[in-house]
């Protein structure tokens, strides 16, 4: 149960920005996987070395999410790279983020070498608690907690402030939003970025609970994928409710029947796709 | 009996009214303009009567058929064709091959996989046919994208035509046409219709020239009623009419001596 | 342009009559110059670290051949591929034989390509020794009896052999058992393997669960949940890869490390990534074919290790042996069919009957190719201890046993060599 | 001038066996086999504009008929694989088409990734079906009833083997244009340039792309079948999302709106993959950075780049 809530917390952070960067610039962002790897990596080298330099363990939290916000730098570069195609088909977008999921990989390697790359001990930091029978780290309810916090963000950000309600009047009709006098280029800077913000953070927070490998990425596409179909492409409420269900049906198939663990995935989402194929949350706002 | 009957039609968006009670049979060799003032319902009653919607209440048939979700393919091949208010034209295709598309659709060779489309006669000789008849007789190998505005919206036209439909219905042939061409436009239209043995045209028109000038009846919307449904000249004859349906502007503005 | 049978096979016949000539034309295996040695590693995704390790052992015994004068004389040059999937690896193979015309091609981990590759081999008469990848599907169905293609140690050996010491050291000690191995017919042989021994050896399990995550997964939450519902006294896993410190680092936090008894057949592969941290004392680990840190390991083992320890700042694993071997027993092939061919340069034909039976002086120790081609070698698995200078877990006292023992021996099946074992 | 050039280029494929390096013939294969999934994945994306992120699932299926077969059934004549692939990809190809084209754009693309990641997983799972990883073994074929014994596996594959696939490709070229050129390819265009009219003037749309996927399926099984042949082997990577995703990059590469589009696209990607390879260890970040410049300076691809006529806005 909460083994699926905390691999639904971290789903939820990378498949947010897949939303946030479809929901305003349509594009469906296949590199969104790439991100999360980066940010896995980055954490850990960042930890690794703050530890070094003398910080205190309890505070790496603080370095590892610096790290990922540090890391969303690349994101104007890279939505400077997409921009030249925003008035081209979706099929050639996607293309175009299918070309960086390539290229990051072997960034990724050439980088970090290919020796899966770990935080030792600041895992259990925050030591554990007890909970109905069975042993949970705390750190991993820090990771639902900022996953939850953070979704909350998201909802303030969208609902409450200018920028948000900016976004969703882009989200709703980009000519209206223009012929408004919004910058759109500034617009797109600003959501991409936030986008792979949201994808770097994921991957920084999960790593002291695992280790990076470079193949994560394009390993965690397919679910994130998954988790905005389910919700309903563009929805931030259907990334929160589709990584839930994704995480917890995966939870549940590997306590009952493991061998259906990624099958019971696919089939919900083609299911979703065809009697629902708007997603769960077709209406929520971008 | 009638060729397109509605009978009794409501149509209801949530509580607001769009069509209260509408009924207007349409008989061959009639040229039929829907006027009215904008919100009036008159898309709302074309596309009623294309069966694009299904109407609240009421009823609308084509030769007896329920129209109602009948879609525009079957609709074709029934014998019903429109056009739309914004000029709709296939960019990439040449002017010939847009042509060829309805008459191929007609002869149901749409499914014909091996079939050398380039080595029949029939339909090239039709297209060009269709062509001549909407002035694009020299224009059949250029694609539609790269043609001026007056005749993609020919070529938009021509290729309902093409269906060789026993009625019509278009939904302001002429928007976005300069005044020059409208016209022309519709000289083309009324003489192709009359060649391709098309029975009836129905038409939403808001320029009154136009309407005055081609239909042989003309039904007045308004809130959704059938204000009036008459020839030209007894609507043109109710000064109150015009007012409401076209609004003062045109009776005053237009100085058309009437 | 279709073409009819009649003209089809005329063309064939006299295109492959042509084809045929102009292959017998090229000579297949130069006499001057350097050897050519093809080297297929893994240098993306899961495999990739194990594709290095392997390449670092090939680089290593290459380069001290050289230093040496090379093989009779002639040096030793290396073209390097990538082994990714099994086209396009099988691709890379016939580059290697057809346009670089190698001698011989060594490497090859993937379970898939190395199903892909036997075939391949065979096929063009091209010699290929393995690394690893030996299934017992590769071994039983595609080629029964190869004469190009030399394969690796049997995937279960690891298995067998931390079944057996399971079952002599830990009998009476456990009975509920979970198994949670990679979702490939590694990790399914390797469990197969330990409870069919488990069996044979009378002891009473109760399997309380069988997990097979995605080969690479990088979480098990869920699973190690799992773990904790069924509460086995004994969890069996034959994780080689970097999922292996991932579930012992989730294992760990959730308390699973305490009480309950690990079997790690493979883990040994990530040595280094097994941290005190959440590497618990006293589970069994292995570390297949080569342990970096072996009490008595030889001066050759030593050497390298600190030559791998000063040129990658990490301690080398069993992958390494692996490419070592199959380069020095080429050497010793070509140098034992030499002087069967009087000294002149032998041909391949006459290398492959050297190669059967070899045997030499690899790092991990002594080791030798069967004459059914399956490679043998010595296997260290041990107990895990803290009392180290590394920040990782390593084992003492270090159990060895040799494939005699814990692989079967030519043309009998896994299970039937296992229920014919008096014990 | 592009006729001549078609000519020389048809000469050159034809005399290769008799010139060329062994190695290249192999490569040529491969790039064969592709150039047919390729022309059927193109009659979906290039004509009638949907895009499918999911195709390689039928070139998985073709491979995995191929092994079923020759290893299961002991069936050997390559006519009976190839048209028991052509029919299995149908079978599948009909429900999945028919959920498929009730949808276009991105919603297309992701629920045929969904079907082919869910094929994926099953052949990976299945283990006692499909082999799992290690996938099945496809054995040497009959041509034509003929077993050429007397040839090595090399020969056999760059001698006969190499005419009896350009022959099947020249075949698969052939239908294609017809395909392309008939009212049907017309009615295709149309939709693609604009459903909704195309709809207006009587044209089924929904059948119409149902009959394209069906097309494309079998044209992607019949390649994947072909494609098993030198490998020996179907596995489950090529059923992986990414492989799908190299398929859309081949058409880009050769162009997608021009009918040679995919045969060149799968030559000139074949033979990249096989020079960068050996060049560097990060081919992956070269070809990523060559799709993204194609993407975005050559959405027409190499033969865009020749003809001058402007392409259809991409």
């Amino acid at each position: 149960m909460l083994g699926g809530t905390f691999h639904a917390a971290v789903l939820f952070l990378v498949a947010a920005g897949l939303q946030l960067v479809f929901g305003v610039q349509r594009i469906l962002n296949l590199a969104c996987g790439s991100f999360y790897a980066l940010g896995a990596y980055l954490g850990v080298s960042a930890v690794t070395w703050a530890l070094g330099a003398g910080l205190p363990a309890p505070l790496f939290v603080v370095v590892l999410i610096a790290a990922g916000l540090a890391l969303a730098a690349i994101g104007p570069p890279v939505e400077r790279i997409l921009r030249t195609i925003y008035d081209r088909d979706e099929s050639f977008q996607l293309l175009l983020t299918f070309a960086l999921v390539l290229m990051f990989e072997d960034v990724i390697r050439f980088v970090w070498g290919t020796a899966p790359h770990q935080l030792g001990s600041v895992y259990l930091v925050y030591g554990q608690l007890r909970i109905g029978g069975s042993t949970v780290p705390v750190y991993n309810l820090v990771v639902i907690a900022a996953g939850g916090s953070i979704a909350l963000g998201m909802g303030w950000l969208l609902t409450r402030t200018r920028f948000g309600r900016i976004v969703r009047a882009t989200a709703e009709n980009r000519e209206m939003s223009e012929a408004l006098g919004v910058d759109m280029t500034r617009v797109y800077r600003r959501v991409f970025t936030l986008g792979v913000a949201l994808g770097t953070v994921g991957g920084a927070l999960v790593i002291p609970a695992t280790a990076a490998t470079s193949e994560m990425g394009i390993e965690l596409i397919v679910e994130a994928f998954a988790v905005v179909v389910i919700g309903g492409l563009g929805s931030m409420r259907g990334a929160a409710a589709g990584a839930l269900i994704v995480g917890l049906l995966k939870a549940g198939a590997i306590a009952v029947w493991p061998e259906v663990e990624m099958l019971a995935v696919y089939v919900v989402v083609i299911a979703v796709l065809v009697l629902r194929p708007a997603g769960l949350f077709a209406r929520a706002a971008a | 009996m009638s060729l397109l009957q509605a009978r009794d039609v409501r149509m209801f968006y949530g509580t607001f009214c769009a069509l209260d009670g509408v009924s207007l049979s349409i008989e061959a060799g009639q040229f039929v303009s829907i006027i009215g003032p904008n919100g009036a319902g008159k898309t709302t009653l074309v596309n009623v009567l294309t069966g694009l919607l299904a109407p609240t209440s009421g009823s609308v048939r084509f030769k007896g058929v329920d129209v109602a979700g009948l879609g525009p393919g079957r609709l074709a091949r029934l014998g019903m064709a429109r056009s739309f208010q914004l000029v709709s034209v296939f960019p990439a295709l040449t002017v010939g091959e847009t042509l060829a598309v309805p008459i191929v659709s007609r002869r149901r060779h749409g499914a014909r996989l091996f079939a050398a489309l380039a080595g029949d006669r029939a339909t090239w000789d039709e297209v060009a046919e269709t062509a001549a008849l909407f002035g694009l007789a020299d224009k059949l190998a250029r694609p539609a994208r790269t043609l001026p505005q007056g005749d993609k919206k020919l070529l938009d036209v021509a290729s309902a035509f093409a269906l060789r439909p026993e009625v019509i219905l278009m939904d302001e042939p002429t928007s976005g046409v300069s005044t020059s061409d409208k016209h022309a436009i519709m000289e083309t239209l009324v003489g192709a219709a009359a060649r391709m043995g098309i029975q009836a045209i129905i038409q939403v028109e808001h320029d009154m020239d136009i309407v005055f000038g081609y239909s042989d009846r003309i039904v007045a919307l308004h809130q959704g009623r059938v204000l009036a449904d008459a020839t030209p000249d007894a609507v043109r004859a109710d000064e109150r009419l015009i007012d409401t349906v076209v609004g003062r502007s045109y009776s005053s503005g237009a100085g058309r001596p009437w | 342009m279709r073409t009819t049978r009649r003209q089809f096979l005329a063309l064939s016949g006299a295109v492959s009559a042509a084809v045929a000539l102009r292959l017998d034309g090229v000579p297949a295996f130069a006499q001057t110059g350097p050897i050519k040695i093809g080297v297929l590693a893994a240098k993306a995704g899961v495999l990739a670290p194990v594709g290095e390790s392997g390449l670092r052992g090939v680089t290593w015994a290459t380069d001290r051949i050289n230093a040496a004068g090379g093989i009779l004389g002639r040096k030793v040059e290396l073209v390097v591929e990538e082994e990714s999937s099994p086209k396009d690896t099988v691709e890379r193979f016939r580059k290697l034989v057809l346009s670089d015309k190698v001698d011989v091609v060594s490497g090859g981990i993937s379970t898939g390509v190395g199903l892909a590759l036997g075939p391949v081999a065979e096929e063009m008469k091209a010699m290929w020794l393995a690394w690893d990848a030996t299934t017992q599907k590769g071994v039983e169905e595609t080629i029964p009896k190869p004469r190009y293609a030399f394969r690796s140690t049997d995937n279960e050996c690891e298995a067998v052999m931390a079944s057996i010491l399971t079952a002599k050291n830990w009998k009476g000690k456990f009975r509920t058992v979970a198994g949670i191995n990679p979702d490939y017919s590694y990790g399914r042989d390797n469990w197969a393997a330990f409870l069919a021994i488990m069996k044979k050896y009378g002891i009473e399990i109760q399997v309380v669960s069988e997990l097979w995550p995605k080969l690479g997964a990088t979480d098990f939450t869920a699973h190690v949940a799992a773990l904790q519902q069924a509460k086995p006294d004994l969890i069996f896993s034959c994780f080689w890869a970097g999922d292996t410190p991932i579930f012992m680092k989730q294992a760990h936090a959730a308390g699973l490390t305490t009480g309950t008894r690990f079997v790690l057949t493979t883990g040994g592969g990530v040595h280094e990534s097994l941290k005190k941290a959440f590497t618990p004392e006293g589970a069994l680990l292995g570390y297949n074919s080569m342990y970096f840190e072996h009490p008595r390991a030889s001066a050759l083992m030593k050497e390298f290790v600190r030559w791998h320890q000063e040129k990658f700042k990490e301690w080398p694993n069993y992958e390494s042996d692996h490419g070592y071997f199959t380069i020095a027993a080429y050497k010793a092939a070509v140098e034992r069919a030499a002087k069967a061919a009087g000294g002149k340069w032998p041909t391949p034909d006459a290398v492959i009957p050297a190669l059967e039976g070899v045997e030499v002086e690899s790092l991990s120790g002594p080791r030798r190719f069967r004459e059914d081609h399956i490679m043998e070698a010595t296997f260290f698995q041990g107990y895990t201890t803290h009392k180290n200078r590394y920040d990782f877990a390593t084992i003492d006292p270090v159990e060895t046993m040799g494939t005699k023992q814990i692989q079967k021996p030519t043309g009998l099946g896994l299970y039937d060599w296992i229920n014919s074992w008096k014990v | 001038m592009a006729r001549t050039a078609g000519g020389l280029a048809a000469l050159a494929v034809l005399a290769a066996p008799w010139v060329a390096p062994p190695y290249h013939l192999t490569l040529l294969l491969p790039a064969f086999a592709y150039g047919i999934v390729l022309l059927g994945l193109n009659l979906l994306f290039g004509t009638t504009g949907l895009l499918s992120f999911g195709h390689a699932l039928f070139v998985a299926l073709g491979a995995y008929t191929a092994a079923a077969l020759t290893t299961g059934l002991g069936v050997l004549h390559l006519e009976a694989i190839l048209a028991a692939a052509a029919g299995a990809a149908a079978l599948v190809a009909v429900p999945l088409g028919l959920l498929c084209v009730r949808y276009v754009k991105i919603y297309f693309g992701m629920l045929t990734l969904a079907f082919g990641m869910l094929f994926y997983s099953f052949l990976y799972k299945f283990y006692t079906l499909t082999g799992g990883d290690e996938g099945i073994r496809v054995l040497r074929p009959l041509l034509l009833g003929r077993a050429f014994g007397d040839l090595g596996k090399v020969e056999f594959l760059i001698g006969p083997f190499y005419y009896y696939a350009l022959a099947l490709l020249a075949v698969a070229t052939l239908v294609m244009w017809r395909v392309v050129r008939s009212p049907f390819g017309l009615c295709l265009r149309a939709i693609r340039e604009n459903p909704d009219k195309a709809a207006a003037v009587g044209v089924s749309v929904r059948r119409y792309r149902f009959y394209a996927f069906v097309i494309a399926a079998v044209f992607g099984a019949v390649g994947g079948a072909l494609l098993a042949v030198p490998t020996g082997l179907a596995d489950p990577l090529l059923a992986y999302w990414t492989h799908s995703g190299n398929l859309v990059f081949m058409l880009l590469l050769g162009g997608f709106d021009h009918f040679l589009g995919p045969l060149v696209g799968a030559l000139v990607f074949i033979l990249l993959q096989d020079t960068v390879m050996s060049l560097t260890a990060y081919w992956r970040f070269v070809f990523g950075a060559i799709l993204a410049v194609v993407v975005i300076f050559f959405p027409r691809g190499l033969l865009g780049l020749l003809d001058p006529r402007a392409g259809r806005s991409a």
